[in-house]
């Protein structure tokens, strides 16, 4: 099983839904000092609001997809992502 | 060399006992018994060892009480003051430990071939089952004899370590058994 | 004062009395000959006090629970004998390293290996000195009499407290199994030493492991608030483990510093008959009992023999036993192992001292008769 | 404006220790930082004060953990972390004791102190993160190492068979036993949450990638590819039910595995003993 074989699995479902976040602070924080780029968050984002960047690690490509699913920071060993929505 | 070793004592003021016999016939007890009764009201001091591992279920078990109006310092037995020998083979392997002159005790139905002709024998296995109403309690008529014979404890001190340690519903058994040992000890003295 | 109770106690249950007597509430431990009537006190006299006694698995297992217990608050022992004592070093490590008092009793058999399990020795003499791997400063205390065992068992806690350290108490299997009458201890017969609680408030402030003044850190406890961190791996002040050069010099010279600095007050030793005496006789346990009965009947006989019954047997008292040997010239080591301490002895002493050695390693006690001939050999 | 809500992410940072710094010793996308999150996560939505919880370790990869929360942390020898937790929880009863390990640590070296624990049934939460490996010493076989499995030394395949750490746990009389994946997040927490509540000895298995190694050296790929090859090779224990043998080969059933609340606790069962004595009774 290859990385890139295994991203795309977990990319299958197209988005839905568009959020606005334009009237507050983007849907979560990512700590880029904690961020060791294992690229789970990428992989497993449904809605594929990551992409990575130059080093490997998550900027927020597409965030008005971003449905507070939980699925990056509740997987990130890192504890380096933040929800900004309680 | 030897200038030292010609002129040493065992120090007068120790009196070593040794009570053995085979393993199950209370010698480790009987010697915890009397060190009790010696050493409770802490005018002297004791110290009591014994044969530890698979000797003492069986064959030559023995156990030793050292006495001392003053520290005692070696903790074991060096010569015997008194021996008591409730089998054949535990004088066997103890005779030689005795000093000159001290008192051996024996259970003159076990035991038959003695060394020596200066001994106090009493059928102590016998007296137990036959008078005292248990065999159990041999090594407490031995107690009682060691008494009256040697007085390092008197009666009624004895009684009381004896009792201390006895099982609930063993007492008068064991209050009568120190009794035929002193009886029939004192009977020897005469 | 009301008199005291006495008891015929056997060494195992007055290391039990004493232990009692100094606080402890906790026991773990796994039954090993000769020192299982320690557990079976324990398992007997703990409950009644509100105390906890567990029975490990094995005595890594023993050490463990009760380090995991001293870092909770509580006072805790365990005891073993020699093959157990060996299981137990890399968690007596462990308590070195995160400085966690906790007493070990080691009722010393014949070895190596299974050896001899109801016989004598002093063979482990050196293993509770150099037994964990590392660079560390023991502490071992060693009584001779059942009555001693009370006393010696009080002061290991109490240096255990002081010190933040684990302490080993060298017993041996005839001062375990024999029995003598004892004078129970009452409250305030002997000065009872509690580990110093921190003063500060929890937080970035308070460092667990502190350099202070006398390189002893105050000792919070699991549950009081300050949720600090103990390991085994070299750490900072703050209990963070750090691969620093300068950080692990400060850990490893606390450890040492703050035994070494305070000797004094660990060291304890008798001396007998040494003021006039032609021939010192060195000695512990109850190798120190055979000696002791041998110069009493070489004075007799008018030979001045002297004694030095040591207590501490580590940190070795080196000073103590300078001066006092400063006198002669003869010193003979009497142990009960084919020759251990008799090498502390001559690395402490002048060269102008003969050191020799009467040593028994067969399974049974010195007698005095054997002392007395070496006595009269090195005469 | 995002209108889901599930849960409050950022309560993992009131967790961490104060003056230490992450990021961890871990390696990129490894399972044990997932699992203390879940941890975390748990301990909080139970309500637990930082002060009554003590978290104790052995020696591994994931007993580095305690090192970065901020609650009690007793960080000890190989394989002794649970000999050590008895300790404390024996000596203080009312503390909530988490044992995290890995399966070198719980299995081989302290393979005796583990059985001995779920024995006695003491009320301790072991969280046994399960890699298949040792990690820290360079990925040597485990006792998890599946049978035919690679690691630096079985580089012919694994000759040895693996314990089942469930099925272990079991049979050596923990009263719960629970597993899940750092896949299934969610669900370990709650696992780890119901373990914590129960009152006896609790097992949760954490079956956690360590790609560095066993991934490697079996081909299984990144984090992400054994976080994949996780949710594909997990049945929840409903579906096992419905399942035959040889379908669930090569599954991992996950979920709550065995609960019981027959046996006595064992710190209990001693304080029981202790008030029966000072009533004078045997």
């Amino acid at each position: 099983m290859s990385d890139a074989n295994s991203t795309d699995q977990a990319r299958r479902k197209p988005p839905q839904t568009k959020y606005d976040y334009s009237a507050g602070p983007p849907p979560v924080t990512i700590n880029m000092s904690w961020c060791k780029a294992c690229n789970i968050c990428i992989a497993l984002c449904p809605t594929q609001v990551f992409e990575p960047d130059r080093d490997g690690k998550p900027v927020l490509a597409r965030q008005e997809y971003c449905t507070q699913c939980t699925l990056c920071w509740i997987h990130c060993p890192d504890l380096a992502i933040t929800s900004n929505y309680k | 060399m030897g200038a030292l070793l010609d002129k040493i004592a065992v120090p007068q003021d120790r009196f070593e006992i040794r009570l053995s016999g085979s393993g199950g016939q209370g010698m480790i007890l009987g010697a915890v018994i009397l060190s009790e009764a010696i050493g409770g009201d802490g005018t002297k001091n004791v110290s009591q060892t014994q044969s530890y591992g698979p000797e003492a279920r069986g064959g030559a078990s023995k156990s030793d009480v050292v006495v001392s109006p003053n520290q005692i310092f070696y903790p074991k037995a060096m010569k015997l003051d008194l021996l008591l020998a409730m089998t054949q083979e535990s004088l066997d392997s103890y005779y030689k430990d005795l000093k000159d002159g001290g008192t051996l005790i024996i259970d003159n139905v076990l035991v038959t071939d003695i060394p020596t002709d200066n001994y106090y024998g009493l059928p102590f296995t016998r007296l137990a089952r036959e008078e005292a109403g248990h065999v159990m309690v041999a090594n407490v008529i031995a107690l009682g004899a060691i008494a009256a014979l040697t007085g390092v404890v008197d009666k009624e001190t004895l009684i009381n370590a004896v009792l201390a340690r006895a099982p609930r519903g063993t007492e008068e058994k064991n209050r009568k058994a120190v009794e035929i040992g002193f009886r029939e000890a004192e009977k020897l003295k005469k | 004062m009301a008199e005291r109770e006495r008891k015929l106690l056997q060494g195992n249950q007055a290391c039990v009395v004493g232990a009692i007597y100094a606080g402890m509430r906790f026991y773990a431990g796994y039954p090993i000959t000769p020192s299982t009537e320690v557990a079976e006190g324990c398992s007997r006299e703990l409950p009644r006090i509100g105390g906890r006694f567990i029975q490990m698995e094995d005595e890594i297992g023993s050490i463990a629970a009760i380090i995991g217990a001293s870092v909770s608050g509580k006072k805790a022992m365990t005891a073993t004998s020699g093959p157990g004592y060996s299981l137990m070093v890399e968690n007596i490590g462990y308590a070195y390293m995160t400085e966690t008092p906790v007493v070990i009793v080691n009722v010393q058999r014949g070895g190596p290996s299974t050896g001899l399990p109801t016989k004598v020795s002093q063979s482990d003499t050196m293993q509770a000195r150099w037994g964990t791997h590392g660079d560390y400063n023991a502490i071992a205390v060693a009584p001779s009499t059942v009555a001693d065992t009370v006393v010696e068992t009080i002061r290991a806690f109490n240096l255990a407290e002081r010190f933040r350290t684990p302490v080993t108490i060298l017993l041996d299997e005839v001062i375990a199994h024999s029995r003598s009458m004892v004078e129970i201890p009452q409250e305030g017969d002997f000065p009872i030493v509690d580990r110093i609680k921190p003063t500060k408030p929890a937080g970035r402030d308070f460092m667990p492991f502190e350099v202070t003044e006398n390189f002893v850190s105050p000792m919070a406890s699991y549950g009081d608030g300050y949720r600090f961190i103990v390991t085994g791996l070299t750490h900072d002040q703050h209990g963070f483990t750090t691969n620093r050069a300068d950080e692990t010099v400060v850990k490893l010279e606390k450890l040492r510093n703050k035994i070494t600095r305070y000797e004094e007050e660990i060291y304890k030793q008798e001396a007998r008959w040494t003021d006039d005496a032609d021939i010192i006789l060195v000695a512990y346990g109850s190798a120190a009992r055979a000696s002791l009965q041998a110069a009493q009947i070489a004075r007799e006989a008018g030979v001045k023999v002297g004694v030095i019954q040591l207590y501490t047997i580590w940190p070795f008292p080196e000073k103590p036993l300078l001066d006092l040997c400063a006198k002669t010239k003869k010193v003979i080591v009497a142990e009960l192992n084919m020759g251990q301490l008799v090498h502390e002895v001559r690395r402490v002493l002048p060269g102008d001292i003969d050191v020799h050695s009467v040593l028994r390693y067969d399974g049974e006690i010195l007698t005095p008769l054997q002392v007395l001939e070496k006595v009269d050999e090195v005469m | 404006m995002a209108t889901v809500v599930k849960q409050k992410s950022d309560v993992v940072l009131d967790y961490l220790r104060p003056g230490k710094k992450f990021p961890s010793v871990w390696c990129p996308g490894c399972g044990n930082g997932t699992v203390m999150s879940a941890i975390i996560r748990a301990v909080d939505k139970l309500g637990y004060s930082k002060d009554e919880v003590v978290m104790v370790s052995g020696i591994g990869c994931s007993s580095r953990m305690p090192i970065y929360l901020d609650f009690s942390a007793l960080h000890t020898t190989h394989g002794r972390a649970l000999a050590f937790a008895t300790g404390v929880k024996f000596a203080q009863p009312h503390m909530k004791v988490i044992v995290v390990t890995g399966d070198g640590d719980a299995l081989a070296i302290g393979g005796n102190h583990f059985i001995h624990a779920c024995r006695r049934n003491i009320d301790i939460t072991a969280v046994l993160i399960n890699n298949n490996i040792y990690g820290m010493t360079g990925g040597q076989g485990s006792p998890t190492t599946p049978d035919a499995a690679f690691s630096t030394t079985t580089p012919y395949g694994n000759a040895e068979k693996h314990f089942d750490v469930c099925d272990l746990a079991k049979a050596a009389g923990a009263t719960y036993v629970g597993r899940s994946t750092v896949y299934h997040a969610p669900q370990l927490e709650k696992q780890i949450a119901t373990a914590l509540e129960h009152r006896g000895f609790a097992l949760v298995e954490a079956i956690a990638n360590c790609h560095t190694y066993f991934g490697r050296l079996n081909r299984q790929g990144d984090a992400v590819a054994m976080l994949n090859m996780f949710k594909e090779r997990s049945v929840t224990t409903a579906k096992a039910k419905e399942m035959t043998e040889e379908e669930l080969k090569d599954k991992w059933v996950i979920g709550t595995l065995y609960e019981s609340t027959e046996k006595s606790e064992f710190c209990e069962e001693y304080q029981k003993l202790v008030d029966r004595v000072a009533k004078g009774g045997r």
